[in-house]
This record gives structure tokens, C-alpha cells and sequence, in this order.
């Protein structure tokens, strides 16, 4: 380990060079084709014929350092000590010699990291901190994720789907698991408005407070001679907004906090255009620690899927050839209120044609 | 099973059977002999029971001379969890594509088990390694240790966010220019806009090699560079052939599939209209071995992608149609600084980007950072008749325009 | 040529050549012997020259009891066109589809020479007869003739505008139901709302018999009623074979444009999976000896539609998925009224239904007007997370929900 | 002619029923199939084998009651007393002999309306006063209309053109010709804010005027002693709104006014849902009598799309299908700023993914 003395900083991460395996080295940007040999199992192979084998393996993110060792230890046992995560927190292990694949993946299985999730099959859950490390989650991330996947790891590591699907889950509506174009989507939401904390004046500024409402439902007042602000609760959307700039509006609410399923975004713009997530259920109570309900509806709606889809179909373009009226009958969610959208641009979502299957 | 995390866990106990690897498993490996990990064990286990979180609004917290890159928290029953009273993370931004050789990674272990709870996420959503929970002391030295190795921090606050990007040339027979390069090459530019939050907001660069965008970047990233190609298919009629001969439908599960319909099989030869492809990858995805993207390859720049908080989610916008990218990506980094000036001049606090944009109107958005507007920026030209006619003739001097 | 308008129209004179009928030779025929429409042609040509209208803002003139039907207009020069100081117009009620009897043409006519300008546009935008032009003290006159006669004036300003209406039944195979009736029936039941003004703004609506909406209903009427129909379009393989024959292609000009690509051709038989189909009308129109529309009939009844002033303009949307209508209509008439005291109530000074919608919520909006919200009535569910969630429970009494 | 004496009111229109031939009474609601005969030519076959022949004329829409009598004249002569206009304001002729067509076609042409308009042709302009009768118009109407259709009447009653291309007028931003959802549209435009008159107090509730500005660019003021309001030129949209609340507002301009060509816009459900036109050209001068720019740019427009459109394509199914950057190449229109939308819903317009024609 080098042991510099003077202060560095702004060195920047280290250059990737130093991390690519040799086969890649030489053939970097000179692939020819890829194969999806067996699940989670794939060669590239390059125009100089050279191979490359990749071997991708579940992860439940948050990895303790004793793993992470582990993880290095087989990358050195079978891939002359390389290995990647991908932008879905999998874990590849890539290989020159296909002889050595099942060693790893027994290896892997060893220790509890299911091989799976490439091409059409559904893959790990981008996901968030909840309860675990963040201050305004409405739910936990890790336990929804591990419950789910527990429920639906069939698809992963054998069965085969029409397309890819996308799960994501963020535990507040900042969507750092940008949830917001997945195919699947869960999402943790409060219901109730946030509880004005004694002393509100002391931690935060009122009209800074008033100004984060999107809504206009936060007034200024006077609670007993202190400055204080008044919610008009009709007015809440459950944002979080002044939350996030005044500590003293709790929002979260055992009673009431939740997740809501969202389904038919996509950020590929394979066949159709990149495009938003639109609310399926409206919401699901929290129910640590295996979230039955929401596994429960998260299956039904992929076996719609499953059962409904053409060859390469994704859940939003499934969708919108069968129509969204159809695809409440299918999953059998009531269409309510709340699914019809009342927010800025909500006129543009509105049916504007007679084109209706009657 | 053994309750090795000290408190009794019933409820995370119920997470470590079943088929998919337990995040509960990797902490309770690492309570066996960290306390603070036993802490976050037994809060976490609160947290299921109370169906509610014990996390506080996190203070400023972070390294010297930089003030990104370390997110602080704090507990909210500091008495019964001391050793997570604080439990701060650090951000360190992992190299171009998240390949690690094992040294590397064992590095960042050493590291982190002599200074921190041991615990990651590989990785954040943004892409960066994660250290999960340190208390403020440790910060500066687990800092200099990452710096004695090569690593250094990420961002966090309004300042640039550390780029990611696709596995792109290193793998990826799609890749229409070098994502790993252009990312390490920003990054490294880019430095004090990474570390010193100086921004309206935060600013997202995300770098997917083809339209197939890997890393979500259209979605997640406020410039969105997505490789694409202006010439021709590459196309192997034999390999298409045996593709079809291998079971794949070509009419239905290819053609009919086409966003623009403009890929044509009669049973023999394969026919693209490459002037009306619109280089979505479909036909290419589907037929790995006999399609590839044409040879006279660049990117698309896209602006403005973010999440709902606080106007409604946005997905970016075409700003550069085609771009040639290669080192030192000099036109690029000068639309980019462009587009920070503008934004650092013009925008709201908690204002992104996108936003901006829609704010003051993309027409004068272009203007300001001298781009010139063309069609490909837009779905559909305006369907409001609302025009903001610039100049107008004055009776005087008929034939003169005036602003 | 000859210049009959008495004052010199070198400009509209140009007008009076090329194939397309000219309404200058209309206006100079009426001059012949009437001096307002001399004094229209000069002050026209005056407009021509200087490239502006000579036109004030109407004044509120009418009839005796009516708020509508007549709109006041003044002329700017009065001294200089004194025979067009005033020159209002009357706005006659067309008979549903407007199908007339040569006897009824030349009673208007009559009519109209004695009191009037003996101009006309046959038809204006809403559907009227508007007579073009005269006096106010001619108004009243004028009317006690129409009425006298069978006719009544239509709608203007904050009223229920007159309905519309396309050929339908009386001429056309794809009528879902009778439109002509439905209009004629509207239009007698709500005389009032249609004669004195007491909405917030305009009300219209228009009738289309089916999907090709042959009087523009969906871009032009708060209320837009469209033909459809719920069962499978009726099809006659051997016509089908026929067109083929004839020279379509059926596969590339028909099935290739069904939206929904629920329509296939294999050589011999054409096949729908009507379930699929979105009633477009496309393959019928393409073929209208070989395909009919389904036997069980009925309508789409569709809110909202405007032009852009001032908030931007607005197409329908769907109120009523699928409606059977048949006189009298009952169903079909409490819901107008019940969304009429809904925006008389709430809707502000010139709101359209449209915005009103739009403003509350379409999901309040329902809820006012006692109507079950149905997927069909959205292009797709909402994006945004920012519901307003309508209940929580109190820890007090768990369980139970309070507003 | 009946002489009834007491004041009648609300009796509404007379029934269509004393309106209709013969043959439609009879088969009401029973026809079968229509077919093209030929320009302007149809026939209505009926379940019971009756045929109705409809005969289509163009119309200027603005008729003078002699030109009237004369329709009727023909109707007896020919139709048994029956005629009816068009949704377009054409006029037809409705006939149970068919040997009679020929005549009553040569009688119209020598009255000056030429038949047509049937079927994929160009049919009648949708307009509306203009300076004939409206304060509020920002070009005429009559006139456009009359020199734009003596240059596409050829496309009325002869050529075949790929589908039907519905082209509207409108004379001010009101668009009474209901001109957003037209092929073509062709709109009178305002390009300089209202001119402030002196007195404005006296004629205008100053509130009122303020609120009815759509961009909030109007502010009140006093002008030596007066309160009169004053206007943020960048501000002005020329939305005329100002002006309908206030007379004293005017906005007509010789020098600045003309009109705007639109594009791409439908109402029918037939294959693509109904649609918005879109701005094509932001500005073309009032230059009557005959327009010669909006006569040039609509023929151009118009030959653009018969050259390049697939059977059945509407103006804006063929410019989705090729794109709209190729549409400004094709037409040779430039692309400018004027096109980027900037209205409240602006942001939606925007091109949100990769997908283009490079
Ligand atoms: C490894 C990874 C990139 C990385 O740098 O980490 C990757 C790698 C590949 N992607 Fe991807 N994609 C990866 C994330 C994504 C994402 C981003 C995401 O999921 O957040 C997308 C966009 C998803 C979306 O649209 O919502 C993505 C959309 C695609 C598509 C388009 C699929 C579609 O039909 O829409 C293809 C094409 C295909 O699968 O045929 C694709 C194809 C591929 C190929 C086959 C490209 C190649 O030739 O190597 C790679 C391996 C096959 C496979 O199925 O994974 N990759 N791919 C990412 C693996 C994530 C994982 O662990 O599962
Ligand atoms: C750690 C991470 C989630 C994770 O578990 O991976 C994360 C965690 C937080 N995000 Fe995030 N965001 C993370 C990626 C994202 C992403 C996804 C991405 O970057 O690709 C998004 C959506 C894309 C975007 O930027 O819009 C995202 C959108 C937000 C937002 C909403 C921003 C917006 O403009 O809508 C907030 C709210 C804020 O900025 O105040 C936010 C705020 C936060 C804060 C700092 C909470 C707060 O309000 O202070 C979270 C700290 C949690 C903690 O205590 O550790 N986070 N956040 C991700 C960063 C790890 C990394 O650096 O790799
Ligand atoms: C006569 C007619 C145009 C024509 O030549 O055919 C017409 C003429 C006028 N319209 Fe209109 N509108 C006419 C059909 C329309 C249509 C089309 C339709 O009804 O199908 C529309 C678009 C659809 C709609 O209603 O949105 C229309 C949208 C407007 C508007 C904008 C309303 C809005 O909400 O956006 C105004 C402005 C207003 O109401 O103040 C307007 C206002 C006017 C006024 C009264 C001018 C004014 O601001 O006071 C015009 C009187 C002109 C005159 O002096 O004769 N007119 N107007 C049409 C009525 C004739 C008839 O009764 O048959
Ligand atoms: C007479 C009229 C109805 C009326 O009550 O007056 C009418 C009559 C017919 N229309 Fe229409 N349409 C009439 C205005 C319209 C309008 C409204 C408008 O133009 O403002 C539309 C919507 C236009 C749009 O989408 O912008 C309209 C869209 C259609 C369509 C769909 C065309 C398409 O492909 O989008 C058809 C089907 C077809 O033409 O094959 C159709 C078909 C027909 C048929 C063939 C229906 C039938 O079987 O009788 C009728 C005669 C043929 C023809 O081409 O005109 N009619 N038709 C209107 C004649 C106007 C004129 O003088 O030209
Ligand atoms: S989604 Fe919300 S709760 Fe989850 S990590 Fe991001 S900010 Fe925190
Ligand atoms: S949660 Fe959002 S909507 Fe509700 S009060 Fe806070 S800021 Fe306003
Ligand atoms: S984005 Fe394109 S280049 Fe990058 S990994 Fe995905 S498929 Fe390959
Ligand atoms: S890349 Fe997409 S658009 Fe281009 S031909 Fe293939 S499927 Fe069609
Ligand atoms: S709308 Fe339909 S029913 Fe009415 S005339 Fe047109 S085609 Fe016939
Ligand atoms: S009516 Fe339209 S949607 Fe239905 S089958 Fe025919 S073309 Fe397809
Ligand atoms: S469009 Fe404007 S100018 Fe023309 S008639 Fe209507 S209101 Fe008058
Ligand atoms: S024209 Fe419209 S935008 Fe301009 S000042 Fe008047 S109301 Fe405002």
C-alpha cells in the first residue's frame, strides 16, 4: 500500500486502464458479437476471435467487506483477478476459459449468489437506502428488494421472459432509484400530512417553508405566541418538499406510510421511445418484514405479462397494444380516482379520442 | 438461526432464508465484530417493528477542502444506539465502467474496515462506491488513505455528480465511441466543479455507448450522451438468414417491431431504409450476429433528465443530434461550461438544469448558450399559437425593424 | 370589368377572376340594389388597400326577450359608409344536417331581401344561417318573419351554441345512431339555454354519426357525441376479395394503417380481432362495400373541446365510454344538465367546460357530476406521484379513516 | 307564406323531417355502401336497392340571395326541390336519376361553381368574417380563401390526391374556422402589442384589462393624471385577449400584421388519433388582394405531400413517418426559434429520447 505523506486531493478515481482485464485490453472496442450461452452466462467475442466469458451473479448491494473479499478471491481463482458490477449492483466475473464457468458458478451458489439475469430475464432491483441509512424514506429498500426477488429469483435464474423488465424501487418520492421509468416500479409514499413540530421557528426558515409548498397548502401562523406555519391538509400531495427543508415536518406515519406500484416505463430506446412509469396501485401498507402484499401484486402483474406479451415486448409497450382498460381487467386493480392524473399537465392524459375498444 | 447481531432480530431474521443473497447476512456478518454494526442492526429491527425510520436530517459533515462527497447522518436515539449516534457515508468515485481488480478492491476493504462500519453498496445509484457509516473523526483519515490509493471522493450537494457510464468498448460490440474514456476524461476535468459544490443544483453526466442506454442516462443523468451512428446498418444477410433459420420470426419479431417500419424481409435478403431508422438498436438487438450499427459512429447529447422533486420527473432533450466524440473532447466540455455559466447565472436554488430550460424557454435557453435551434430538438413544432414575435415594424421608418 | 359597385374596386375586382367562386361577385350583385352592400364593397376595398378591418367591437343589440342570435357590429367611418353605420347579423337556427327544401331557401331569401343586407353565409362555423348585415330596428322584424315562418335564431355569446350535426342516417352507412334527431331534439329541449345567455361562457355540441367525425365535433364542441359501435365489424369476404381485385392493397393500405394492427390479410380472408380494434373506421373506409360497422350501436360522448383562447386549445375527452341512444334521450340529457349546474356554480367568468375539467380535477370533476371514473377516459394513468391521497388514520383510533 | 299575428319565441328550428326527399325518408338510416362516381359524384346505395345520387359544388360560403334562388331553381329542376350544404359549406345536390347528373353538372359550372371536392380531394376552406364583418381580424378571409382555391382547384375537380387534406382559415387567434386541427391551417395574426389609446379608463375596467393578460404584461399606470395601463412589449404573445376585454386596445397593424401556416392537424379517429396542427411558416405579410406568399407556401406544402404521401396518409401521418426535420428540408421551410414551443406546456414538445433520423 503506498504511504504518501503530503495532503492529495482532486486526484480524481483511478484510471480504469488499471482495471481491465488484458483480453479486454487488446480487444477494447474491437467486439464483433455476443451469445447468451445459459443464464446468466454470455461470451463476447471479438473480431481478433479472442472470447470472453462473462459470468453475472446476484447482489444484494449492500456488501460487507468479508464478501467483497470473497468476490476477489474467486476473480482471482478464475479470472486472473478481475471482475465488474454493472449499473444494476450485479456482480460479472469475467473469463477467458469456459472450462472454468461451472466451477464458479458453483462457487457462487456456495455462497448464496444466484447466477442469472441476462438477456430476457428479469434482473436485480435498482434500488435506495430506506431505513437503513436515510432520514425521509416512507419505507424500507433493502427488505422489499430481498422479499420480491426471493419471490420472483425463478425468473432471474432460469426461466426465460418475452423482454427485458426493469424493477425499481425508491423509498421516497426523490426516486433516487429512478423509478420513474422503470417497468415495474415501488415506490414508498406517505398519506398523511407532516406534523408541525413546537418550535418550528427555531429550526427553520417560515418563508422558506411557505415557499417549498408546490401546492400553496403551507400558511404562515401563530401557534401560542410563536411563529409557527398552518397546512391545509385538502391541499397536500405528500411531497416532502417541506420536509426536506424544515426537519421539523415529519412526514413519516407507521399508520399511513406505504408503497405504491407503478408499471410501463422504460429509459431504452429500443421499438419505442423512452418513457414514464404510470400508477398501477395507488397503495400498499407497510408490512415488514416480507411486504406480502406488495410481492403478492408485483408477481400478478408480471405474469400478465408473462402470459400477455409478444417476443421482446416490454410491460409499457404490452400496454398499450392491449390498452390500459385491458390491462385493469388482466391484473384485476380497480381503476379509482387517484389514478387519473390532477397534476400540472394533467389535461394531456386525458382520452382526446373516440379511439376506444368498446 | 444464531442471532449474531447481539439483539434479538426476529423480523430480519425472516430476511436471511430464501434463494436471493441477504442484505441482513451481510450485516450480521459484519455486527460479529462491529459494534456499530450491531447498532444499525437492532435499529433497523425498531425500524421493522415501528414501521418507521430513526434517521435524522444529516448536517454538514465532510472532508477538508471539499464539500461534497460525505453524506451525514445521525440517529434519532443516539442513547439506546451510540455507536451509530453518527453514521455518515462517504462517496468514492469508483473508475469508469465499475472494473476493480481484486487488489483494488481489497484496498477499499482495508480501508474501510480500519476506519468504517465495513459495510458498502456496490454501488450507489449514481454510481459510486458506497461507505456505509463513519463516525465524523474517521472521515479525514479514511479520506487520506482512499487518496494514498489512488482513490479519491465523489460528489454530493449542488456540485457535478460523478459520471458513470456504460460497460461500452470494453465489452460491448455496440459501443459507438469510448464511454470509459470520456467519463475518466471528465471526471478528471472536471474536479473542483465534483468537489466544491458551487452550482444552483446537482448536475448528472451519464454515458451510455448506444441507444440501447445501459445506464439509464436519458432518465437519471442532466446530460444524457448516448451513442448512436449516421450511415448505414451493417448488415450480414447470411448470419440473418441463419437467424431465421434458428427459430426467429423475422417479419413478426423484427420488422413488425421497427418504430418507423422502414426494415423489410422477404424471406431471402434483409432491407433497410436507413434514412428512416431511426437507430432505436431493436433490429440489431435482435440479431446480434448478423446487424451492427453503421461505421461512421458519434452521440447524441441530451439535457435535463431528473426526478419528480418538486415540478414533475423530466426525461432529456435532444440538444446535439450528433456529435463526434474523441479525446480531449474539447467542443463538448465547451457546450458544457456554457451551459454551467448560464445555469450558475440564471438559475434558481434547487433548480435543475431541465427546469432551467423549460423556465426561460429552450429557444432563449439556445440562444444563451449559443446553439443554433434546429428540428431534431423538438417532437413537433408548437401547436399554440402564442408566438413571441421579436421585432415589429414601426409606421416611421416602414421597412426597418426594430427590437 | 364592369365595376358595380358603385365606388372604384380596382383591388376586389381581381378577386372576381379564376375558377373558384367569387364572393365579390356575390357582394357586387347585391349592390345592384342595395346600398349597404355598395357601402360593404367600398369599405372592403378600403381594408384592401390599407390592409386593416374597419370594424368596431358590437354593442349588445337583439331581439325582443333573447340574449343571443344577433351579433352587433359598427363600422368605424361612419360619416363615409353611413349605410353600413350599423350592420349586425343574424344568426338563424339551420335545420338538423342542414338539408333544405327549395320552398325554405326562398322564404329565407324573401325574408332576408326585405329586411337585410341579402347576404348570407350559407353556413357560419357553429352551423347557423347567418344573415349578413343590417339595422338595428330591422332586427325585430326580421325575427317576428323568421318565426312566422317556422325558423328561430341560434345561439351567440355565454349560451348554449347552436348543435350541429353531420348527414348521418339520411345519407350515410356508418350512422351509429341518429344524429339528425338527436340534434333537432337537444335544440328544442333546451330553447332557453340556447336563447338567453346564463352560462359562464359557450356550450356546443356537435354530433358525428361515427369515429370520422364529419362535422369536426371533437375539435369544436364542448360536448362531442361520436357514432360507434360494440360488437364485430361486419365484413363480406367476397368484396373484400373484390377491392383486392379493384387494385387496393390491402395489406399495405389497410391492415398496414390499422392502429392497433388487429386487422389481417392473408390473400383470401381478411380477419379482426375485434377486441383490439379501436372502431378507427379506417378498413371500412377503404373498403365501404366489403365492411360495415358492428350492429350493436351506439356513441362515445366526449368534454371539452375549444379553440386556444387564452389558456390553449383543447380536443374532447371521454365522458361516456358507450352510450345507446334513443329518443328521448333522457340519460344523455341529465348528465348535460347535471355538468351545466356543476360549471354554472363553478366555473369562472369565459371557463369553458374544458378548463373547468381541467382546473378542479377531472377526477373531482366526475365525482360532481355523479359519473364512475373509467380507464377509458385516460390516454394512460397518471406519471406523477402526487396524489392527493383523501384519508389517514389518527393513532387513536387505528384502523378507522377519517377525511 | 303564413301570417301568424301573436309574438312567437323558442320554437327552434323547423323539423329536418319537412326537409328530406323522398328516397331518404324511405331508407333512412338503410343505406348500404356508397361509391365514387366521379369528381364530386357519389352514390348512396340503399338495403333496399334505392340509389341517391349526390352531386357536390363549391361554394364561397358568402351568398347574395339571387345566387340562393338560383341553387333552389336548380334543386327543382333537377332534385325534386332537395339540397343540402355541407360541415365545408359546400353545396349538394341530392338526385334519383342518374341521367340527370350530367346536366345539373353543366348548369353549375355556368353558374361558376365547379363539382367536386369528393372523396381524396381538396374540399371547400373553412373560414370565417374576416374584414368583412369582424373587429377583431388580423387578414381578411373571403380573399385568401377565394386566391388560395383558384390555385388548388384542380386538386377540387380533377386530381386525385393521396387522402383527404382538410385546409381552414381563421382571421384572428380566436380561430373560429376552427383551424387548429386542419392539414393546413392558415391563421391571421397580430405581430405588435396593442396601441395604448388615450381615455382608456373611460371605456375599460383597468382590473379587468389587467387580469385578462395571459402573461401578466399588462400593468396599470396613470398617463398625465389619467390610470391607463401600460404593456411589457417582451411580454406581448399578441393573443388579442387584452383587446377583447378593452376596445381601447387595438391590435390590427398594417404593417405588422399576416398570417402563420399550420400543418398536420386532424379530427377524424381514422388511423391516428385527432391532432393539433403545428407551426410550419410564423409569418407571412398581408398582401391583398391575392396573397401570392400564402398561395406559393400552401401549394408548396400541398405538392410536397401529394408527391410524397402513401395512400391514405393525412398531412400529419406523412410527416410523422418521415420526420419533421426531413418536412423542413422537403418544403425548404427554415426551422427558427418561432417553432420551439414555449408555452405552459412547452416542455413537453421537446425531442425526449435518441431516437432520430441521423
Ligand atoms: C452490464 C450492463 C451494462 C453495464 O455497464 O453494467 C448491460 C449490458 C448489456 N446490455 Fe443492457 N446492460 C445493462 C443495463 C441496461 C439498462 C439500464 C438499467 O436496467 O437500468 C437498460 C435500459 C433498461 C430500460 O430500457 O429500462 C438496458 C437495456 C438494454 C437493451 C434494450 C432492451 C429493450 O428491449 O428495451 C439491450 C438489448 C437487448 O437486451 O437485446 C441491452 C443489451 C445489453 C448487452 C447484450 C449489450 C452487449 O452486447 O453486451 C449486454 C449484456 C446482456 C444483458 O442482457 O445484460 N441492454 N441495459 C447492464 C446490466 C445490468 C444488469 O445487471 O442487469
Ligand atoms: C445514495 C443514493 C441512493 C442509493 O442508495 O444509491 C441517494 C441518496 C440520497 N439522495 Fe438521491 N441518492 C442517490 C441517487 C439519486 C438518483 C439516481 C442517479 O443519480 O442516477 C436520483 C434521481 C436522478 C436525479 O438526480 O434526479 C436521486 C434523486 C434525489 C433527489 C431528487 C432530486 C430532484 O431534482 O428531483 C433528492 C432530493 C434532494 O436533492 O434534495 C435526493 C436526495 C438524496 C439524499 C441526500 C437525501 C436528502 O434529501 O438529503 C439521500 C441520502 C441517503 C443517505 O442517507 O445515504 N436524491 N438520487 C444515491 C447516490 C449514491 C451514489 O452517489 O452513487
Ligand atoms: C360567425 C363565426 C365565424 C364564421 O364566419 O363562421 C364566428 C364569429 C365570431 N366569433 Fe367565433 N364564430 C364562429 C364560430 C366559432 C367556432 C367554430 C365552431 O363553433 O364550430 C369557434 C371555435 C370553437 C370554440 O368554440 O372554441 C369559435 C371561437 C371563438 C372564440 C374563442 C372561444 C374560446 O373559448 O377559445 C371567440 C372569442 C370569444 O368568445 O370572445 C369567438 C368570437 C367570435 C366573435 C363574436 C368576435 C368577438 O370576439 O366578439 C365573431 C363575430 C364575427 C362577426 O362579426 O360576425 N369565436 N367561433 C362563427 C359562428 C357562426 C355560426 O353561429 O354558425
Ligand atoms: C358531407 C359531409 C358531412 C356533412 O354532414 O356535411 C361528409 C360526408 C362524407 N364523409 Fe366526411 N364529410 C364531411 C366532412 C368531414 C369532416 C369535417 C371537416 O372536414 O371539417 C371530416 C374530418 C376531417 C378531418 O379529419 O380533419 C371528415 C372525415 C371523413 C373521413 C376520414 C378521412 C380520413 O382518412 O381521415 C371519411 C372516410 C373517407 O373519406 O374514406 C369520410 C367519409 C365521408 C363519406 C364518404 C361518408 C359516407 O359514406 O357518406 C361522405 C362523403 C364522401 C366525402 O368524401 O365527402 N369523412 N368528413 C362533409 C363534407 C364536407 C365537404 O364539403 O367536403
Ligand atoms: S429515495 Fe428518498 S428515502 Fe430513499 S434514499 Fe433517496 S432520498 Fe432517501
Ligand atoms: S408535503 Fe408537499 S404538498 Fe404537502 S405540505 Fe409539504 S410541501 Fe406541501
Ligand atoms: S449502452 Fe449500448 S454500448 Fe453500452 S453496454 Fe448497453 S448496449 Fe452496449
Ligand atoms: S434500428 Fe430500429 S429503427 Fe432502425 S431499422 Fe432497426 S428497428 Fe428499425
Ligand atoms: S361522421 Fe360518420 S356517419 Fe357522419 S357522415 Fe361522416 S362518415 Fe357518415
Ligand atoms: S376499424 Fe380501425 S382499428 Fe378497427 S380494425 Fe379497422 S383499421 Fe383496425
Ligand atoms: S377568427 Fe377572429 S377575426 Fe375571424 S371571425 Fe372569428 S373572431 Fe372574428
Ligand atoms: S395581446 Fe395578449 S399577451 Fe399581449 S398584452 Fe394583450 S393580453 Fe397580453
Amino acid at each position: 500500500m503506498a504511504t504518501a505523506t503530503e495532503r492529495k486531493t482532486d486526484i480524481g478515481p483511478p484510471h480504469y486502464e488499471k482495471m481491465l482485464p488484458p483480453v479486454i485490453k487488446k480487444n477494447y472496442g474491437k467486439w464483433k458479437y455476443h451469445e447468451i450461452l445459459n443464464p446468466g452466462v454470455m461470451v463476447h467475442v471479438a473480431e481478433s476471435g479472442d472470447k470472453l466469458f462473462t459470468v453475472r451473479a446476484a447482489s444484494p448491494r449492500l456488501l460487507g467487506v468479508k464478501r467483497i473479499r470473497e468476490f476477489a478471491d474467486l476473480a482471482d481463482k478464475y479470472c486472473g483477478g478481475h471482475l465488474r458490477f454493472t449499473s444494476r449492483n450485479n456482480v460479472e466475473f469475467l473469463l477467458t476459459d469456459d472450462s472454468k464457468i461451472d466451477a464458479l458458478i458453483a462457487d457462487l451458489r456456495a455462497l448464496g449468489h444466484p447466477v442469472g439475469g441476462i438477456g430476457n430475464q428479469i434482473s436485480n432491483i435498482v434500488h435506495t437506502q430506506g431505513w437503513i441509512h436515510c432520514h425521509s424514506a416512507a419505507t424500507d429498500a433493502s427488505g422489499i428488494v430481498k422479499a420480491v426477488m426471493d419471490d420472483l429469483h425463478e425468473y432471474f435464474s432460469e426461466k426465460e421472459v418475452p423482454g427485458k423488465l426493469r424493477i425499481a424501487l425508491a423509498c421516497c418520492l426523490n426516486m433516487c432509484g429512478a423509478v420513474h421509468c422503470s417497468d415495474i416500479a415501488i415506490l414508498g409514499i406517505h398519506r398523511r400530512p407532516p406534523k408541525i413540530q413546537g418550535g418550528l421557528n427555531k429550526v427553520c426558515e417560515i418563508p422558506n417553508v411557505v415557499a417549498s409548498c408546490p401546492t400553496a397548502a403551507i400558511r404562515p401562523t401563530t401557534v401560542d405566541g410563536e411563529p409557527s406555519v398552518e397546512i391545509e391538509e385538502e391541499g397536500c400531495m405528500f411531497c416532502a418538499n417541506c420536509f426536506s427543508v424544515c426537519p421539523a415536518l415529519p412526514m413519516a406515519d407507521p399508520l399511513n406510510d406505504g408503497v405504491s406500484i407503478w408499471v410501463g416505463g422504460k429509459v431504452s430506446n429500443a421499438r419505442s421511445e423512452p418513457t414514464f412509469s404510470k400508477l398501477a396501485i395507488p397503495y400498499l401498507p407497510n408490512t415488514p418484514p416480507r411486504w406480502p402484499e406488495v410481492v403478492e401484486s408485483v408477481r400478478n402483474i408480471v405474469e400478465v405479462w408473462v402470459k400477455g406479451a409478444r417476443k421482446f415486448e416490454r410491460m409499457g409497450e404490452f400496454i398499450e397494444r392491449i390498452g390500459w382498460p385491458r390491462f385493469f381487467k388482466l391484473t384485476g386493480i380497480e381503476f379509482a380516482k387517484e389514478h387519473i392524473d390532477d397534476f400540472k399537465f394533467a389535461g394531456l392524459t386525458y382520452k382526446r379520442s373516440a379511439q376506444l375498444r368498446q | 438461526m444464531a442471532d449474531s447481531g447481539g439483539n434479538g432480530t426476529p423480523l430480519l431474521d425472516q430476511l436471511e432464508s430464501g434463494p436471493w443473497p441477504s442484505f441482513v447476512t451481510q450485516i450480521k456478518e459484519a455486527a460479529k465484530d462491529k459494534d456499530e454494526c450491531k447498532d444499525l442492526l437492532a435499529l433497523l429491527e425498531r425500524s421493522y417493528e415501528e414501521k418507521i425510520g430513526h434517521w435524522k436530517h444529516g448536517g454538514i459533515v465532510g472532508v477538508m477542502g471539499y464539500g461534497g462527497g460525505v453524506i451525514g447522518r445521525y440517529n434519532d436515539l443516539p442513547e439506546e444506539f451510540p455507536n451509530i449516534a453518527h453514521f455518515h457515508t462517504l462517496r468514492v468515485n469508483m473508475p469508469s465502467a465499475w472494473f476493480y481488480t481484486s487488489d483494488a478492491l481489497r484496498t477499499i476493504c482495508d480501508i474501510w474496515e480500519r476506519h468504517g462500519s465495513g459495510l458498502t453498496n456496490m454501488h450507489g445509484s449514481t454510481g459510486d462506491i458506497i461507505l456505509l457509516g463513519t463516525e465524523t473523526d474517521e472521515l479525514e483519515p479514511t479520506f487520506k488513505e482512499l487518496t494514498d490509493n489512488d482513490f479519491d471522493l465523489g460528489g454530493s450537494g449542488s456540485d457535478m455528480r460523478t459520471p458513470s457510464c456504460c460497460v461500452g468498448p470494453a465489452r460491448c460490440e455496440w459501443a459507438c465511441y469510448d464511454t470509459l474514456n470520456i467519463t475518466n476524461d471528465l471526471t478528471q476535468a472536471f474536479q473542483d466543479e465534483l468537489h466544491r459544490p458551487a452550482f444552483p443544483y446537482k448536475f448528472k453526466i451519464k454515458c451510455a455507448g448506444c441507444p440501447n442506454d445501459c445506464v439509464a442516462s436519458v432518465a437519471r443523468a442532466d446530460m444524457s450522451i448516448i451513442g448512436t451512428w449516421r450511415d448505414e446498418i451493417q448488415i450480414d444477410q447470411d448470419e440473418v438468414r441463419a437467424a431465421g433459420e434458428a427459430g426467429l420470426d423475422i417479419q413478426k419479431d423484427v420488422c413488425m417491431h421497427c418504430p418507423t417500419k422502414c426494415i423489410e424481409w422477404d424471406g431471402k435478403t434483409l432491407t433497410i431504409d436507413d434514412e428512416n431508422c431511426v437507430k432505436c438498436m431493436h433490429c440489431i438487438n435482435a440479431m446480434p450476429k448478423a446487424l451492427r450499427p453503421g461505421k461512421d459512429r458519434g452521440a447524441t447529447v441530451l439535457l435535463g433528465a431528473k426526478a419528480p422533486i418538486v415540478e414533475g420527473a423530466l426525461l432529456s432533450s435532444v440538444l446535439i443530434p450528433f456529435i463526434k466524440l474523441e479525446p480531449p473532447y474539447e467542443e463538448l466540455k465547451d457546450v458544457i461550461e456554457r451551459i454551467w455559466d448560464f445555469w450558475g447565472e440564471h438559475g434558481k436554488n434547487r433548480e435543475r438544469v431541465g427546469e432551467l430550460m423549460q423556465r426561460v424557454g429552450l429557444g432563449n435557453f439556445l440562444e444563451a448558450i449559443e446553439v443554433e435551434p434546429v428540428a431534431e430538438m423538438v417532437a413537433h413544432p408548437r401547436e399554440n399559437p402564442y408566438v413571441f414575435y421579436e421585432e415589429y415594424y414601426e409606421e416611421e421608418e416602414e421597412g426597418e425593424e426594430t427590437e
